[in-house]
């Protein structure tokens, strides 16, 4: 199981904070698809994403119990 | 004497505080960069806005970019609090304090920490108007990713 | 509020109170330069120091760096405080305040200002080591004169 | 008359903050030499004069009354 964490918009459009979803295994661009199969997401294409708060490349592999985040672009400052 | 450099904060921030967090005997100059919510952005009103951040990798970040900065300016001292929740016009929402032995390189380290929390701090603000309310993003608007795309961290 | 942007103090300058008097609704980048004193100067030890200031001539320099920063970067609101007397390692001895709307003209128009401040506002600054003391000139070393010269006020 | 005010080391060397001197209608360049002659300056060649509050230059005339300030090098910030 991994656990996906949302903010900002990603947050409204899902109406939730953060998903449990029930794969591992699998690549940061195959989660993405699923996402947005699965979730009424607007877009996830200009959404970075970090795994267990480091930033990932799109192949880079998610394993069982990562907390995988995803980032829009940022606005602080 | 508060030792946390990088912090992530819902009270709010205090100038004097973050400059005591760097000032050092042998330092002679101090900048810090203090950003204030700002009633008009491209000629719409802001009544007040509301900032979200991934605490815990928003901390992180912020270290990191201590990290760039103590590389790239061996003799610097570096601190950062952004603040989150809800924040009028005119709140501070985030200080850079930067310790230098000579002023050039306080400027330089400072302005280079507030455009890499641009990039790469996962910090989110949601601007709040009359006619309505959005979540504010890209402001480098540098697109499409991934030319637009944060440096790994 | 305190309206006086551009002063020469005795007592102890406060970095909240300098920013107060630049945040504004319509900024929203606050850069501020605090001059310490430094304990180490080129490899010699610095017990203390004194500033010695042309006060009324001082007030006057400082408003005419206000004015050229307002011609060179009209959004600006500046504020110059700077402290004389004894001032011991780590003491505040000058702080610069600028507000603008965008952050990197924050930037510009507050170090523009610390370099017009060694230029032509005229104070000094003497400092007292184990084995001497010296007044200090020329800081931007540039010589001879007329080369040197300040800019005519 | 006119009153010359002085700074930093020039204060030291003269043992005085202010000298007040009989003379007006003369040249900046004219009371340096004046003032080099009369008193033990090391030198005021690398000092800047002002006018009543107001940087001048070698040729601009002292009027009765005037204050003049010798500002040596400056060393604020």
């Amino acid at each position: 199981m991994i656990k996906v964490l949302l903010f900002a918009h990603l947050q409204e459009e899902v109406g939730t904070e953060s998903l449990s979803i029930e794969r591992s295994n699998l690549t940061v661009k195959s989660l993405i698809q699923y996402l947005e199969k699965e979730y009424p997401f607007q877009s996830l294409q200009k959404v970075m994403v970090a795994i267990n708060e480091s930033y990932a490349k799109e192949d880079d592999l998610i394993q069982d119990g990562d907390v995988v985040a995803f980032i829009p672009p940022v606005s602080g400052g | 004497m508060n030792e946390v450099l990088f912090e992530i904060v819902t009270e709010p921030i205090n100038v004097d505080d973050m400059v005591k967090k760097v000032v050092r005997r042998e330092a002679g100059a101090v900048t810090t960069f203090i950003g204030t919510v700002r009633e008009i952005t491209k000629g719409k009103v802001t009544l007040y806005l509301e900032y979200q951040a991934y605490a815990a990798m928003a901390v992180k970040m912020l270290g990191k970019i201590g990290d760039e900065v103590s590389a790239k300016w061996p003799q610097a001292k570096i601190a950062i609090s952004h603040r989150v929740g809800r924040l009028e016009i005119s709140d501070v929402a985030v200080i850079i304090a930067v310790s230098t032995p000579h002023r050039k390189d306080a400027y330089e380290a400072n302005e280079y920490a507030i455009e890499r929390i641009k990039q790469i701090v996962p910090i989110w603000k949601k601007e709040f108007w009359e006619d309505g309310e959005v979540w504010i993003g890209d402001q480098l608007e540098k697109t499409p990713y991934p030319s637009g795309k944060p440096e790994k961290g």
